[in-house]
């Protein structure tokens, strides 16, 4: 085992898949020499020069509609969004093409493509640099969307991105880049399913719902909140995009109350679904209201820092919002 | 390379044989069997003289909803274009789930596409890329229509194939409307050729109703892509000859005699004329092929008509490619 | 009073507002001489001329980008999008512009526009003639998302969008263009606000909400369970973003169940938000499950009429689940 | 129309300004006081030199996060931005709502703009519309960088302009890098200006080094445009100096000789040399105007400190513009 960022096991996964098979490349904006603004790819493209790791145009529709006539050649593309605020050129190729490729040829085509983005806010990135964008790709049937709290979790599932013959949207909390360490084997090859959710803490009191950046601070909140005597357990969603509806219903089987987080604008957000979900099949099992913390329903985080801070969602409010469910 | 008189037959034969199976399409449509036609009626030169130029079972085609006399030339059978206007399960494109004329056709390498237009030209410029990658010398020929290139995802397919020296031929169908739009509404240039002077690569325009031009302004382009020369914008210029498809009523937009006018150009009439002014045709052969081709149009119907439908559940399926482990 | 269609009444509401500001004018793919594929422009263009109703070149991204410019300036355009399945390529200027642009620039600046598509399926248009895309814009603060289901409100509700100050998608299922008929005043003008639902159905044991084709087939389903006994309050959803909830929550304190009905894919549809918010706010009040019904989670509307039947939501579909949940 | 000596003088200044307030942001960002700086030094003879051939106050510009020397030249004061980049209350372009140098300036005619490279272009041809609807004799110029050409946002602008001969002038500034993306990467023509052929509307390149030769240029696409000409594109080349901002490294991707071979050519001092040589200016008012130069930055950074930031809760609007009844 050794301790690696989040962005270093993003790195590592890519470098082993552009290893392991010679269809994978990466393409985007500054991942070659540059290695990437985020230094996500840096190295790659010294060790598996320009035609695996390829400087694209800055243009994110050529980006990823190449990315699909490459995957339907055979290839195995890695689309890198710079930031996933600018993955909206591409929006018609993901959801036109990219999702609806396999069905509308009845499986004779199919897209096994990654698009990879950093998403979020809290970083001084202001209204561009700080969106999060999953809500608009978990209501489309033919994406996978998956989101990654922590470097195991993060190589594993970019590792089986790659490896499925889907689209898949792999959206990565900036912030926790560099914030976020963990444990990762350094001497065995390993993947992380898509699909599953993982109860991270397990609980009885509430059922806490998150994923990238704010399951990190579910799980600081709930260790703030057990001082008080309240026994949170906290759900990793990870894959959000087809919903492990299994995972999410067992939970509140136990628990009997939901929160759900998320950073991003709350009305029509990710955790609508979720608690549209929990309020239609596990009904009987709650004793309180759904609650969902989301982002504030303004366009998008502000930049000057009082206001971003007024924008995100953080261990505090989650901690508020614990308490006042607990209690009800 | 020259065209053999067999090979020159042959594309007549496909134009004629798409011809007939287009107006059967309408006439189907009129007779209430089939809700919707969109129609390659006047622009079969170019589609034939385009995939003629390509090597079959190797180069790859990504077409346009238009196409339906590339489709017949690259090998999709009258039949199964029947079933695509009737919703049969067996249509080959997709299962009934498209529109007519959604074309695919994996055995041929002829790429699924949408009805979002020119969202297939990047789709080009990514099989040109995985072409090149894998060191192969196949090819790429894609088709849109003139209106279509309008979009930003035709210019950013283009710029890509330019920028890599991508093994891409971009077709453009210059039919003179998209919808009601002429052509001047749509562009600044006087030909969509033009375009490609702001891209960096080569472009052309060819005559669109002379198949055996289009052939040869596109086999060389063809070539030049197979030897690492890079991609081509080849425009082919012709005329819609029917309304826009069976929703569309021309007349709002356009003359009667605009239309009539552009009939005498048709390009089965200039194709039949001249390869019996070449002598590789007679009057008797061509109306044996007629017959033919009604009799392969006729027996398409009644094969279609009889094929079943797909059950409903059949809609749920298949919304994800499996994953495989290990 | 005069008996017209949906498509005729959007029609007139446009002609007002040509001859009433002359600020306003159309843009979009063959709405000049040809009056837009589905004829809602019909007759504007001799009325007004080329430069009030422009066909603009195959490029929505053009109608919607020259359109935020022009709102800029000081115009009021009307973008007609052909088919709401070719949204897509205007998604960044309608998300990351049209969207932001009052909230970034503190106020100075607004895009008072509005943005017409046809949408939904039941009409053989296949996987791309026939989608729902309300949800992908419910998310976006900034925008206000708009559906009428009968020639009363979308010529009411369309003149206000024109003049609203904000950017309206204006959302028009196309299957009911030339099917639903109503009264329109032919004798005065009116408008109709955006923003309030309506209660189209006093009742009292269950709550059915839905917006356009589907409000349409939900009175007709409750018509078909009042024989039966059951009394459904129908609420015609009409503005689904900002939401309002006051309406929402109030149907639910009187009946205790909710039924929400889109024909947009199911997960993460706009029904995920009205089930989040009853879940969270009415919970107290529910005695059932909160049931969604929606079009099933495939990538759209096939073409084959058996595959298309299958997909689509219905009357019958309808009061099956108000039977379902009526007897809970 | 040529300069007359007080306007090159003015412009010169304008340039000079824009400099030391452009290194004043990176002292500013390395004393741990700022977060961000995206630089425009290396540009500010485009940028000054296109917005001097405006008609302050009636036309109409839609810069890119660059134009910082645009700005300062249209009226932006050095107190405003250096409160933008401390993400101060009263900063004029967002209330510190975006980040630094995304410009606007309401009562300029500056429009808003975003991050997403090349929204603003289609903004542009819609003013442009909106101009030619009214029948005025405003023009519009709007600026992008060579790398952003390659989205097909730029190209739509562009080509909905040529089509209906809107008065916008669109103006791309080449430095020669997106990020570390050199320009052979974005397109394959030789100059970004030779875009402009396959659009069907004028292009042409300007040495973007050269204040005054950047003026002509723009000068005469503007008068062209404002008498009904229609759209130009003009190409000024030119090298971005800095990196691509404060949170870019351009050591993995460009050498420091190219670089310091690039700074011979700094704007500044050419223009510096110019105006002395020609007797426009002496050596000793240069030293005054360097002096009053920073003064006049050391109180915008004064200023802006002072400053109050917004309220968190200000955050909350605004939102929707308020609907006006009646
Ligand atoms: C993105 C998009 N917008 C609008 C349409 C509707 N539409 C279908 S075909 C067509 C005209 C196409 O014209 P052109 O590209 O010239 O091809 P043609 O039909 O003339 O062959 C339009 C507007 C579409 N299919 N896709
Ligand atoms: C749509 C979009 N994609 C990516 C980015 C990230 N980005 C910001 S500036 C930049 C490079 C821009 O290069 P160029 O257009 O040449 O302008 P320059 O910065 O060199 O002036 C990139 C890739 C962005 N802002 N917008
Ligand atoms: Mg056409
Ligand atoms: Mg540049």
């Amino acid at each position: 085992m050794a301790e690696i960022t989040l962005v270093e096991a993003i790195r590592q996964a890519m470098d082993e898949e552009l290893a392991h098979d010679e269809n994978v490349f990466i393409i985007g904006e500054d991942v070659g020499v540059r290695g990437g603004v985020f230094r996500a790819t840096v190295g790659l493209f010294d060790k598996y020069g320009g035609d695996r790791v390829i400087d694209s145009p800055l243009a994110e529709l050529t980006i990823v509609g190449v990315g699909v006539g490459a995957a339907l050649y055979g290839k195995r593309p890695i689309c890198e969004i710079q930031f996933a605020d600018f993955i909206y050129p591409a929006f018609n190729q993901i959801v036109s093409e990219a999702a609806k490729m396999y069905y509308r040829s009845n499986g004779e085509w199919s897209v096994p493509m990654v698009i990879r983005a950093p998403y979020g806010g809290g970083i001084g990135g202001g209204l561009y640099h700080s969106q999060s964008v999953e809500a608009f790709f978990t209501h489309v049937p033919g994406l996978k969307v998956v989101i990654p709290s922590n470097p195991y979790d993060a190589k594993g599932l970019l590792k089986s991105a790659v490896r499925d013959p889907n689209p898949v949207m792999f959206f990565e909390p900036k912030k926790g880049y560099r914030l976020i360490k963990g444990d990762v084997p350094d001497d065995e090859e390993y993947t992380v399913p898509i699909g599953p959710a993982k109860v991270a803490r397990k609980g009885s009191d509430l059922s806490l719902f998150a994923y990238g950046m704010m399951h990190h601070y579910a799980l600081k909140a709930a260790q703030m909140v057990a001082d008080e005597g309240i026994d949170v357990e906290v759900i990793d969603l990870r894959t959000l995009y087809p919903v492990d509806r299994e995972t999410i219903l067992s939970s509140i089987r136990k628990t009997s109350k939901a929160l759900i987080v998320h950073e991003d604008n709350l009305t029509g957000g990710y955790g609508a679904e979720i608690a549209a979900t929990i309020a239609e099949w596990s009904f009987m099992d709650l004793d309180a209201p759904v609650k969902r913390l989301g982002g504030p329903d303004v366009p998008a985080v502000p930049f000057s820092h009082p206001m971003q801070e007024w924008f995100m969602v953080n261990t505090d409010k989650i901690a508020d919002a614990i308490r006042e469910l607990a209690s009800f | 390379m020259p065209l053999s008189k067999e090979l020159k037959k042959e594309m007549f034969w496909m134009m004629l044989l798409s011809r007939r199976l287009d107006e059967r399409a309408w006439v189907l449509h009129r007779q209430g069997k089939i809700a919707f036609h969109i129609s390659g009626i006047g622009q079969e030169a170019a589609q034939v003289g385009a995939v003629y130029a390509l090597n079959k079972g190797k180069d790859w085609l990504v077409p346009y909803y238009r196409d339906l006399a590339m489709m017949i030339a690259m090998g999709m059978t009258p039949t199964e274009f029947v079933m695509s206007l009737m919703g049969k399960a067996a249509e080959p494109t997709s299962g009934a789930r498209q529109m007519p004329s959604h074309f695919s056709l994996r055995q041929a390498n002829i790429v699924s596409h949408s009805a979002p237009v020119a969202t297939q030209s990047p789709h080009a410029s990514g099989i040109g890329l995985g072409i090149k990658l894998d060191g192969k010398d196949e090819v790429v020929l894609t088709t849109v229509g003139e209106g279509s290139t309008s979009q930003g995802e035709w210019y950013e397919a283009v710029n890509f194939a330019a920028i890599h020296t991508l093994p891409v031929v971009f077709i453009v169908e210059n039919n003179q409307y998209a919808i009601s739009v002429p052509q001047e509404k749509q562009m600044a240039v006087s030909n969509a050729a033009d375009k490609a002077c702001g891209l960096g690569l080569d472009g052309f325009q060819v005559d669109g109703t002379k198949v055996f031009e289009v052939y040869e302004a596109v086999e060389r382009a063809v070539e030049k892509a197979r030897n690492g020369g890079g991609a081509t914008v080849i425009e082919a210029k012709m005329y819609r000859l029917t309304p826009h498809s069976s929703d569309d009523d021309d007349r709002s937009y356009r003359t009667r005699e605009e239309v009539e006018e552009h009939k005498k150009r048709d390009p089965i009439l200039l194709a039949r004329e001249q390869l019996i002014e070449e002598g590789l045709m007679t009057e008797e052969e061509y109306q044996e092929w007629e017959e033919k081709a009604k009799a392969e149009v006729d027996r398409a119907v009644d094969e279609a008509t009889k094929a079943p439908y797909p059950k409903p559940e059949d809609a749920a399926f298949p919304v994800y490619a499996e994953v495989k482990h290990g």
